[in-house]
């Protein structure tokens, strides 16, 4: 249920909210103590490791583990054969942390040991034997669609009707229809209100284009690690690097038939996740082998591992058509979205389908969007999963028709931009929301004014995202000098808990320093939803605040109790208790300090805690405005200036809300430019490293410009939205559009690699 | 496996000589270690030569420069007296990864790692550099470009290293530049690499010249044809022109994942040209 | 009665239908009346990977969310973020 | 597998241990001698993480054999603060919210040290270059060279008081 909201349009002045102290794990963090997911160790701990597919589709005919369990210093070998056979909701995750009969992408795990050392552990997998029988693959999307594929789950999915679909389906026509049942089509997703048709014929300009993208991978620093340690009782303890340790216990739980209640997971820092630490991959294969060898384990991936066997993103194949009037005005627009998702059905093209034009009040619209299975590893949600994709096609497609029409780019996104009652592309009517307020901010900044020079372009590109809300429990205890224990059931992946601290000391009337928050594990607190949809610094401060007030309604009564005056005679304020009113009676306020030191003989210990789905999240739309240069000899794209103007709502720590900006913008720099999945004619993938998956270094990007726009969404206490994930929606399109303009040709594929910009030139002279 | 650190180069061919199966040499380590870790090699001996007097060091010599072999970029890059002869050797062992890639890898190593890629080879051999190889019966000096065979193949025996290069003096009015072209700024394998050590005469006529290109073929190329556009001539735009023509037609690349054919001998043109430039504005003084 | 519409891939699953017309107080309610007069639905409906947009709220996971003839009613499929 | 007996200096402190010849310094740190405030993001020397000096100059301590380090002298991010007295980059990276996660900022720390011991006035072109060989997905790495500016700023300033005083301590305590 919305909370407060009539708070949240009282609420205009903040004394901690809105200022940007030093995060309260940043000591650890800056002095090498802080504790990651592969720092921690136990009593006779063991190495795991695990044995991943050389092939990207092949039947396992046998698998052979006997010299391997005969290895002095081996503990515990397993295979799918130690697993339960789940069916249901789980199987597709169980399968792909140890494959049952068929390996499905090069990396797919089929065997794990533990051993007492890497060495050991090492020479282990070497001795296991297995027997494959190469099938043939497909990793491409499009490839993937067509009759004659290879099939990824043969029988699996009876495709006819979406086959059908896909046939009749809008610019398919007169494609061959299949006749086959079985298909890699998963499932079909249609959007959209009006007549396109009727829409199209009121266009003066229409552009059409058909765009491709790459997959890529979040890249986070940190490689998955985990410490499993399970008793002989059935208990167990795990230590692990994830974005949500609640979902770690009960997908873990499940899959190896252990009560939740028994399964104790406690979550590190965090060394990155952006979507890639929203799911299992090796939790459950290390408790497996704890179980087996009755020794704690610890798994480790490595970043080859990273890159093969966890989560990458999607790539994509998108065709966008858009049309307008002469004086700008879009009149109708349509795309198919054909989006990969790897091994498994999830790809985020519905997402990406539903994104795809929020940003417009558009009266005639239709989209429709397939998921895809390959042979790559399944996909995992990345930073607004599958929006950037869309975003890149269909700004692309705005960003030449304000050519074709010589409109600014700025105006002709502002003449449609979805505004408070627009019934959006994907169904919904919006509330308050402030790309309008992004668009004027982007035209007034100084970026937007400098003269650009030869082969240099400037790109514009608006985004959205959802953002989520989901369950979420807080508790704080008050301790005995009057400072506050904080504990919040979500990960910190970005310096949330700073932003914790923020909104208690706010609802309190203390110092942010007498807040102090922690990562409570899975048995401490009631369940949390994972740190995703950029729903942290909404949820879990929405339900940071309500607990602060619960506590302070607990102050209240032991005040009242003290005074012998009735609680609702009592209020807080400033960081004390005072008599509501004259007639309440004449008492000195007692302070926090005060209450917390005579707690245990007034009443006892005082506590607030609150519970909730939570709801009322507030989107959030991003413009950005991108200069770059390029070498049109070389096909070198240097990025000159960069700015990002994003709706946070408000903003509870500016400061990590800039490097969220930020750090969505270079992630994004990177998917445009140089960073991709790189695949083999074999289906191996030929870049599973740093050195050759380019993301960008320091000397790569220039300083990020960066305003915060301010439009209080009206579900949150202080009007807070999410800031993580839209920050990586328009910078592919934004990028795309400068180096169009420099190039003279629109870029539809990307990475826009130098080679591929080379090309681009060459096919233009022609 | 063995890890031995020997105080001669007498005792180290020693060890290299009697040592069965695979023998691999310490040096920077930026190589080994990364090809050990992904279980491309397994080597038998790790020989770290860096306890051998004088593989650390930079002598003067004949008016030019030896590095020892385990001379670091960092090391070679703080040489004023190198930087100031052989700017163009300097530039490509300083682009060989990061900084901290640079505080241990050697250019020695650089070249006997062997890959086409290597940014220090084209840079080397366009000096005319040598390299010093050691072992059991005799010391040789080859030029650098003969080192090489093939992508991680060299022309050394077993009980052979190199012990160090040999950069020798530069004539006066000579400029060295090594170009190449990555897609990032820092942090990749070249994609294409060009080497250009030019000498002129007072009025500034190409009286030698020396073209190398990297990482478009199966080891740096000496590309005399190059050379030869240049000999005898100004650089005026006309053989830039043809430089660019030739070099991009002396390219045989392969596609891969770092780029296509097309593009290689392209930007192997591009690069050669501009290296030309730079080398003879360096030679100008 | 309140008007449902859909989205994602539930219109396909519902052979193309994109509107109902449901009873229900509250979400569970009207889901369980979707599922009775669309059984290939109901597996949907089950698997609980649906969401529902409520005058333009977006909620999951909440069942008993109340209703009325005058909301802005669409179901769409379950979202993950990142 | 012979093991090596290695006598080193860690952070000041003479360190012995016993390790095979394939660990690499990053892995005897860590797993051997527990001091794991350096990271590993690839063990390839892509990402930094591992940033140590050794003997003062800056290297990833996963390319550094854990075997040929005896008689050296090895800097980790456990060494850089003095007692409770932060380095002024340390102090400067949380000012300017220079880390998200914080898995790389071991790492960009010793990095940036080692720059400002060579170069008390870079430009930010000079940071970053220094700091490629340091991936960072989180920050975009705006704040982390606008705190290294700063610090060096800061840094400049106490050296000119310093000097100017002629006091009798060796300039900033760590402007070397």
């Amino acid at each position: 249920m919305p909370l407060d909201a009539k708070t949240s349009k009282d609420k205009k002045t903040f004394k901690s909210v809105g200022t940007s102290p030093i995060r309260p794990d940043g000591l650890d963090k800056v002095t090498g103590r802080a504790r990651f997911g592969a720092d921690m160790s136990a009593p006779g701990m063991l190495v795991g490791r695990i044995l991943r597919s050389p092939h990207a589709h092949a039947k396992i005919k046998s698998i052979d583990t006997s010299k391997a369990e005969a290895l002095p210093g081996v503990k515990a070998v397993i295979t799918s054969a130690d697993l339960p056979k789940h069916k249901g909701a789980d199987e597709d995750i169980l399968i792909n942390i140890m494959a049952r009969d068929r390996a499905l992408y090069d990396g797919h795990a089929v065997a794990a040991v533990a051993a007492i050392d890497p060495a050991v552990a090492r020479k282990a997998l070497k001795l296991i034997k297995i027997d494959y029988e190469v099938l043939p693959h497909v990793t491409d999307v499009d490839l993937a669609m067509l009759p004659d594929a290879p099939l990824v789950h043969p029988g699996r999915y009876d495709g006819a009707a979406e086959n059908e679909h896909l046939a009749s389906g809008l610019q398919e026509k007169g494609k061959a229809k299949s006749k086959r049942k079985s298909t890699n089509i998963v499932s079909r997703y249609d959007f959209g209100h009006g007549d396109v048709k009727k829409g199209f014929k009121q266009a003066d300009v229409i552009v059409e284009h058909e765009f491709t993208t790459e997959a890529t991978h979040q890249g986070y620093i940190e490689p998955h690690a985990c410490l499993a340690n399970v008793s002989s009782d059935g208990s167990g303890e795990l230590w692990v690097c994830t974005q949500g340790h609640f979902m770690v216990r009960d997908v873990c739980a499940a899959l190896l038939g252990m009560d939740v209640s028994r399964l104790r997971v406690t979550p590190s820092e965090i060394g990155g996740g952006f979507g890639g630490k929203t799911t299992v991959f090796i939790e459950p294969v290390a408790l497996a082998l704890s179980r087996k060898a009755g020794r704690p384990v610890k798994v480790v991936m490595s970043r080859e591992e990273v890159f093969r066997a966890s989560g990458p993103t999607a790539s994509s194949s998108i065709k966008v058509r858009l049309g307008a009037r002469k004086d700008g005005r879009f009149v109708a627009a349509e795309a198919v979205l054909k989006y990969q998702g790897g091994a498994f059905p999830g790809s985020p093209v519905e997402m990406g389908a539903m994104t795809a034009f929020a940003c417009y009040d558009l009266p005639n619209v239709k989209i429709v969007g397939y998921d895809v299975v390959t042979n790559r590893p399944k996909q995992a949600a990345y930073r607004a999963p599958g929006a950037p994709m869309s975003a890149f096609a269909v700004e692309g497609c705005v960003g030449e028709l304000a050519e074709k029409l010589g409109m600014d780019p700025i105006d002709l996104r502002k003449k449609n931009a979805a505004v408070e009652g627009t019934k959006s592309s994907y169904g919904p009517t919006f509330g308050p929301i402030g790309l309008v307020e992004t668009l004027d901010a982007a035209k007034k900044h100084k970026n937007y004014k400098v003269k650009l020079g030869k082969n240099q372009g400037r790109g514009v590109a608006s985004g959205f995202w959802f953002n989520f809300a989901g369950n979420t429990c807080v508790n704080i205890n008050l301790n005995v000098d009057g400072t506050l224990a904080l504990a919040v059931g979500t990960p910190d992946i970005g310096g949330s808990r700073a932003s914790m601290c923020l909104m208690a000391a706010e609802e309190l009337g203390i110092p942010y320093d007498d807040v102090r928050a922690i990562i409570a594990d899975t048995s401490s607190l009631g369940y949390n939803d994972v740190t995703d949809g950029s729903r942290v610094t909404f949820a879990s401060g929405l339900a940071t605040i309500n607990a602060a007030r619960d506590c302070a309604a607990k102050l209240c009564e032991r005040a009242a109790k003290i005074w012998g005056i009735p609680a609702d005679a009592v209020k807080w304020e400033n960081g004390a208790a005072h008599p509501a009113g004259s007639n309440a009676g004449n008492f000195p306020p007692l302070s926090i300090k005060e209450l917390a030191a005579q707690a245990h003989s007034t009443g006892g210990p005082i506590a607030g805690h609150y519970e909730v789905n939570a709801d009322g999240a507030g989107p959030s739309f991003a413009t950005h405005v991108v200069d770059v240069e390029v070498d049109p000899e070389t096909g070198y794209m240097k990025v000159l200036r960069y700015l990002v103007v994003q709706d946070a709502g408000k903003a509870v720590h500016p400061a990590y809300v800039e490097g969220q900006f930020q750090g969505g913008a270079v992630q994004g720099i990177g998917w445009v430019l140089n960073e991709e999945y790189i695949y083999g004619e074999d289906g191996r993938l030929q870049n599973p490293g740093f050195l050759d998956y380019r993301i960008p270094v320091c000397s790569d990007v220039p300083m990020i410009d960066t305003v915060i726009v301010e439009v209080p969404n009206p579900g949150h206490p202080y009007g807070v939205r999410g800031v993580g994930e839209t920050s990586i929606v328009p910078p592919l399109a934004a990028v795309a559009n400068a180096v169009s303009a420099a190039m003279g040709v629109r870029a539809t594929t990307l990475p826009m690699s130098p080679p591929r910009v080379l090309a681009a030139l060459k096919s233009k002279s022609t | 496996m063995r890890y031995e650190a020997p105080e001669t180069i007498k005792e180290a061919v020693g060890l290299l000589t009697k040592a069965r199966g695979q023998s691999r040499i310490l040096a920077g380590g930026t190589d080994l270690m990364v090809q050990m870790r992904s279980g491309m090699i397994e080597p038998d001996l790790i020989l770290d030569i860096k306890r051998i007097p004088g593989m650390r060091d930079i002598v003067a010599e004949k008016g030019g420069f030896r590095v020892g072999a385990a001379v670091s970029g960092a090391e070679l890059g703080e040489h004023a007296k190198v930087s100031k002869m052989w700017p163009g050797v300097v530039e490509a062992t300083e682009l060989i990864g990061s900084t901290q890639i640079q505080g241990r890898a050697t250019m020695v190593g650089n070249l006997c790692n062997a890959s086409p890629a290597a940014d220090s080879v084209p840079a080397l051999i366009a000096v005319g550099a040598t390299a010093r190889i050691v072992g059991n019966k005799r010391t040789r000096d080859i030029p650098v470009e003969t080192l090489a065979k093939g992508p991680g193949k060299t022309i050394l025996a077993k009980g052979e290293f190199v012990s160090s290069v040999f950069l020798p003096k530069a004539l006066p009015r000579t400029g060295s530049v090594y170009l190449r072209f990555i897609p990032r700024t820092e942090m990749d394998i070249a994609v294409v690499g060009s080497g250009v050590c030019l000498t002129l005469n007072p009025k500034g006529v190409v009286t030698r010249a020396r073209v190398s290109l990297g990482a478009v073929a199966a080891r740096a190329l000496l590309v005399e044809e190059a050379a030869d556009v240049l000999l005898g001539n100004k650089l005026n735009d006309d053989v830039l022109e043809r430089l660019a023509a030739v070099a991009s037609d002396a390219a045989t690349p392969i596609n891969d994942k770092r780029g296509t054919v097309d593009f290689r001998k392209q930007v192997a043109g591009v690069l050669t040209r501009r290296a030309a430039l730079l080398a003879f504005q360096r030679a100008k003084g | 009665m309140l008007t449902v519409r859909l989205g994602g891939s539930l219109v396909s699953r519902a052979g193309g239908r994109t509107e109902f017309q449901l009873e229900g107080r509250n979400i569970m309610e009207m889901l369980r009346h979707l599922g009775q007069i669309c059984p290939e639905l109901q597996p949907m409906i089950e698997k609980n990977v649906v969401s529902v947009a409520v005058d333009g709220q977006i909620y999951r996971d909440a069942l008993l969310h109340p209703l009325d003839p005058g909301n802005e009613i669409i179901l769409l499929p379950r979202m993950a973020g990142g | 597998m012979s093991n090596v007996h290695v006598t080193t200096t860690i952070n000041g402190d003479e360190t012995e241990y016993v390790c095979r010849p394939d660990e690499s310094l990053l892995d005897v740190l860590r797993d051997r001698l527990g001091i794991s405030g350096s990271k590993e993001g690839c063990g390839t020397g892509d990402c930094g993480a591992c940033s140590v000096t050794l003997d003062g100059r800056l290297v990833c301590a996963c390319l550094v054999m854990g075997a040929e380090v005896a008689g050296h002298k090895i800097e980790t991010i456990e060494g850089m603060a003095d007692g409770e007295d932060l380095h002024p980059l340390q102090q400067k990276f949380l000012e300017h919210a220079a880390l998200q996660c914080g898995i790389c900022t071991p790492g960009f720390l010793i990095a940036a040290k080692s720059l400002l011991e060579r170069n008390l006035d870079p430009t930010e072109t000079e940071v970053r270059y220094w700091l490629a060989g340091n991936l960072c997905r989180c920050t975009g790495y705006d704040k982390i060279v606008r705190a290294v500016l700063d610090t060096a700023k800061d840094m400049r300033k106490a050296a000119r008081k310093t000097s100017a005083k002629k006091s009798a301590k060796k300039g900033a305590r760590h402007a070397a």
